[in-house]
């Protein structure tokens, strides 16, 4: 496997304004997005555990711009970014964080459990490890009903300690499933760093094992994920085979909104080293650079970005409180 | 009506129902190839082929979670636990994973799975292969939990639970694979999850029991119909939903309970239907519910030792005489 | 008498014992460099080093493992579960090993843990991470189950646990943390496991109820003294083994019973003390135990509806006043 | 990691007769005392599952020449061999399995779960994977205690494939335990070849993953087994390195007394084939051919070893069911 991902591309197409938009778009979608999220989270309006992404947009931004809408995706807690590159409606989303009845599950899951079947979108799970399982089950699905479809799943490096992602790898591998396992290694789970956690602290090797398709991936860089995104997707499509990406990305946050510094296990100078490398500051002067965008391009896709957002919290805002009668509702399905 | 043993009807439910419906498969440790550890997948690796009968490695929490996955895209898996001790591996993913997800997302994935095998006292399986384990999923909200006492009862709510839209726990039991009983040949006899039956009526006191523990019953039942007691059983088949309607009915008219169950008693399964018991027919009730379970106690393996773990018809026999106050005759 | 939060009396139990015993070490996600997820290990990186305070990977089935197996071998290890709702992941290690282990080894290897953590519905944490957790092991031979209510309890019966010789799960809650109360600092204040205690005394209905539900039912008792009832609440503080005794004779004086519970009602923890009552003190109850506990359903995200899923002081005192047959004032 | 044990000797004595006897003379005890268990099992004395090892024996045997009485050994159901090497009373396993109360057990355990405290052998486990953890907390006190003993872990290739072998590796590997994970890959779990279950089927790489010395060794080969485990054993206890092992074995007969043949899932000949290698043979042969025993010498040690499994049948016969009250011991331990 290679170690660098720059040598061998994916015969994707070259970059243009389209897609450069979309990119920066989604990026910036995101960061807007929980940026208000924490705003909303402050004046009380969110409650919970609220687990933010920035930092770690090019990831979402990157990969989903590889699938097809009828592709599936599955994540983490920390799945706002993924859920909303999968074009779920983040008037929705944020419905959902308010809890209010419009939010996508009906305010009934909040931020760790968007789900999204218009777009296929399977959840948000908060049980580290728990959701690649789940994951591996919808490629079986996608082989069972002879589709060709792939599924892509997120998970933290803070699963790979955990047996399930084990499990997860080899049945992929033995079974030959269409899954693009794409670890999110921010280096830290909540307050442990990957070296206090793993005894392999190269995630991608784990992949190599089960003799599947395995490569580390500059999760900064949203052009360098697409790549590598990109030729997992077509292996998985065309041949069924099962990649295990790892995307070296950063949270410029804390855990949660209740680590909100996460300065106990990292340093300040770290932090602020990381910032450096903005996966959307990197993006848009590369594509001012390459002139795909322009400068007035990326003003106005901010004013749109932020718009849509405006526009997002005040949808949850006006949407009203689940009613208490549905508190017993959607326990079973009956028909 | 053709007689068969109650491994039969199963496999008999399993092949109509992969038959009738191509997103039905099994899946699990030795379902195909090897043809069920307890035979119960007989010959259907050769009948629907590995796409449809998939075995697994050793990873419970994994192939289960495969199995809600694949539910949650619209295919119907039947998940087979070799035995169901080996389900507390799996038990986050049913309770964390399958049991909420229709909750969690608001009505828009179920999870339409069955995950049967047998649980339950065996022989001499000692403390982690024979135990009673459908204590940790009746409790668990989204989940439905189903003990089938007779090969009727296993075929009729093998299906229903196959058709069901959400996630079905139904524990069976190596005991019972062997026991023989009439079933109905009809591939649309399905039994509607959460209807108890009474197995025997009676006058004078009511026993709720189910598998081994129902037989174990019946014959307590013969015996004391000779010293006069008049007993009836009720087989609640479904844990969750319990069939409220027909326990309550029967004690309201003997005015009397037992309730009887092979594991461990404290906190055990009787709990729940005696204290239901209790506060919805307190005024009917001449005496308290009893119930008579399991010791409080793993399962050894020496036999006496296993003989004694587990109600014997003598004690469901003194403690039917007991609510009946009535004295050994 | 020292006044000290919950989570202060949980974090000095800890230090006392570990001070007291060199066997003792904590294990567990985040319990050292980041001084626990909730705080309670605060400080006891830096007293005790690394050796003792063992941060792990998250791997809840393996380092519970490692726990069970060093305590085979003469260690004491408190396991934290960062919460219990992940326990679930750990629970054919708690069950089938450390519950079994001195029983299937014919009284060769005791187990002698600790496994600790908040549980209980915490503040819209929703569906997978606010779950009463109890239900999965209080039915288990073999285990221990501590629910502690108050700093004092906290104190007193985690350092019962920690020298306990068996496997004590021991579940704490996120909503009481920062509750504040006397707390003895004799370093020999230890509370048996298996103790009951009668938090407020009473007349005419005996409440059981523990963590936050004994807290509401005691402000549903201050509000019904106006009201001319009489409310005695028993606190079981240990689930397993449970004190009989306390809780029976408290009925035996009242005639009537209320048992209050925050997890899902259905097969829940009240059940088993429900049944008891009933069995225990049945010619004694003038009316039958009633059930107030959390709705059937899956945790809620949203405010409105997390409210509802929990029993409120409303509806402990209308089922107070239903055992009492009193109209409302 | 090296594929071939030959190259690296360890620093062991050579071979002589007292060794000689002690490894054909374990081997052939465990043989004798599993084909005599098989046998009252058919007569009913036996009950629940019952699983040989007949075929791997070298394993238990060779594993064990290198570890001194204080080291600690656990394994799973198939726990036999493991627990006779290890020193346990022939006589009080042989009680254990027909459930009377001179069992190592008192009869509570049976086949599967043998505990020995005086050997410290920390039993037999029946749930596939969950003693590696058990055998890492094991190593873990090990280090804790700043003892120098080792933890022998035994188990199937069907746990590699479980989640818990993973964590285990990972926090032996992490935390430097003194571990030797010994798998024996006798090509089945049940009825399901190591290829079905497996995306790699080398499994001794699995360990290289975790950073940690790994190796396969011929399992039919007492020597073999006992040179890999003696320097597994000595990076153990001198530096703290874990080691895996994957020893190539052979079952000759089913999983267990209900799976008799063992034919569904591989040819007569396959198995035919394999005992053409019985470990037993194979050095009883080679200590000749060496002089370490004459052929008196082997006759001497079978008719020993007979006698002791004789013995041992008698006196489990003679042993009483434990009393019924026993049920409620042993639940607690009060003090
Ligand atoms: C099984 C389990 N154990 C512990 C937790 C608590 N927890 C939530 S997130 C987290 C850290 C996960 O880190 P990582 O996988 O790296 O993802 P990140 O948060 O960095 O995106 C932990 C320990 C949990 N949710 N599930
Ligand atoms: C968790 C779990 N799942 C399934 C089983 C049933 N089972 C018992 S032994 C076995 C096969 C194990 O094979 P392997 O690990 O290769 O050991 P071997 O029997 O070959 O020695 C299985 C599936 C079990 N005991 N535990
Ligand atoms: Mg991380
Ligand atoms: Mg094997």
């Amino acid at each position: 496997m290679a170690q660098k991902t720059e040598t061998k591309k994916a015969g994707l197409p070259a970059v243009d304004t389209e897609l450069a938009r979309r990119l920066l778009g989604d990026m910036m979608l995101i960061r807007r997005f929980e940026e208000k999220a924490a705003e909303a989270y402050a004046l009380g309006k969110i409650g919970g555990f609220l687990h933010l992404s920035i930092g770690e947009e090019a990831v979402a931004a990157g990969a989903t711009s590889v699938l097809r809408r009828d592709d599936y995706a599955i994540s983490t807690y920390r799945e706002h970014g993924h859920c909303l590159a999968k074009g779920a409606d983040p008037r929705r989303v944020m419905a959902e964080l308010f809890g209010r009845r419009d939010g996508l599950s009906k305010g009934k899951g909040g931020s760790m459990h968007l789900f999204d079947k218009s777009v296929n979108f399977l959840g948000g799970h908060a049980i580290v490890g728990a959701h690649l399982p789940l994951a591996a089950g919808v490629g079986f699905a996608i082989n069972y009903e002879g589709a060709d479809q792939v599924c892509v799943c997120y998970f933290g490096d803070g699963a790979v300690p955990q047996g399930e992602f084990h499990e997860a790898m080899n049945l992929s591998a033995l079974w030959k499933l269409p899954m693009i396992w794409i670890c999110e290694n921010n280096r830290y789970a909540m307050g442990t760093s990957l070296e206090r956690a793993l005894a392999q602290t190269e995630i991608w090797k784990f992949g190599e094992v089960y003799g599947i398709p395995s490569e580390p991936v500059d999760g900064m860089d949203v052009l360098a994920v697409r790549d590598v995104v990109g030729r997992a997707v077509e292996r998985a499509r065309t041949d069924k085979t099962p990649t295990l990406i790892e995307a070296r990305t950063y949270r410029f946050r804390g855990h949660s909104m209740r680590d909100p510094a996460g300065a106990v296990y990292r340093t300040k100078e770290e932090v602020e080293r990381e910032k450096l490398r903005d996966p959307i500051a990197l993006f848009r002067d590369k594509a001012i650079k390459a002139g795909w965008l322009s400068e007035a391009d990326v003003r106005a896709i901010e004013k749109d970005v932020n718009d849509r957002i405006d526009d997002a919290v005040a949808f949850a805002d006006a949407s009203p409180e689940p009613p208490v009668e549905w508190l017993l509702t959607d326990i079973y399905k009956e028909d | 009506m053709a007689v068969m043993t109650y491994r039969e009807a199963l496999n008999l439910a399993l092949r109509e129902e992969m038959k009738r419906d191509p997103r039905v498969f099994v899946i699990g440790e030795e379902v195909g190839l090897y043809e069920g550890a307890y035979k119960v997948t007989q010959g259907l690796l050769k009948e629907f082929g590995p796409k449809r009968v998939v075995d697994t490695p050793i990873a419970e929490s994994g192939f289960t979670g495969v199995g809600i996955g694949a539910s949650m895209v619209g295919l119907r898996p039947v998940i087979e636990m070799m035995t169901f001790n080996f389900a507390l591996l799996a038990l986050d993913q049913i309770v964390n994973s399958a049991a909420k997800m229709y909750y969690m997302s608001g009505g828009q994935y179920n999870v339409p799975i069955v995950i049967r095998g047998p649980g339950g006292p065996a022989h001499q399986l000692a403390a982690q292969h024979s135990q009673s384990m459908e204590v940790y999923f009746y409790h668990v909200p989204g989940l439905k939990v189903v003990r089938p006492s007779t090969p009727m009862d296993a075929k009729g709510l093998l299906k229903a639970a196959i058709r069901d839209d959400n996630p079905v726990v139904f524990i069976e039991s190596e005991t019972l694979y062997a026991v023989k009983g009439e079933v109905p040949e009809d591939p649309e006899f399905v039994i509607p999850l959460g209807e108890a039956i009474v197995r025997r009526e009676g006058r004078d006191v009511t026993v709720v029991a189910y598998m081994g523990m129902m037989y174990r019953a019946m014959e307590a039942a013969e015996e004391l119909e000779k010293e006069g007691i008049s007993v009836e059983i009720v087989d609640p088949r479904t844990l969750r939903p319990m069939d409220a309607g027909t326990i309550i009915g029967s004690v309201r008219k003997t005015h009397r309970a037992v309730v009887v169950e092979a594991g461990a008693g404290f906190a055990g399964m009787g709990s729940e239907i005696a204290a239901f018991i209790m506060e919805h027919a307190f005024d009917d009730l001449d005496a308290p519910v009893e119930r008579v379970t399991g010791a409080n106690a793993p399962m050894p393996y020496a036999r006496g030792l296993e003989r004694a773990k587990t109600p014997s018809k003598e004690r469901i026999m003194e403690a039917i005489r007991r609510v009946c106050y009535a004295e050994r005759s």
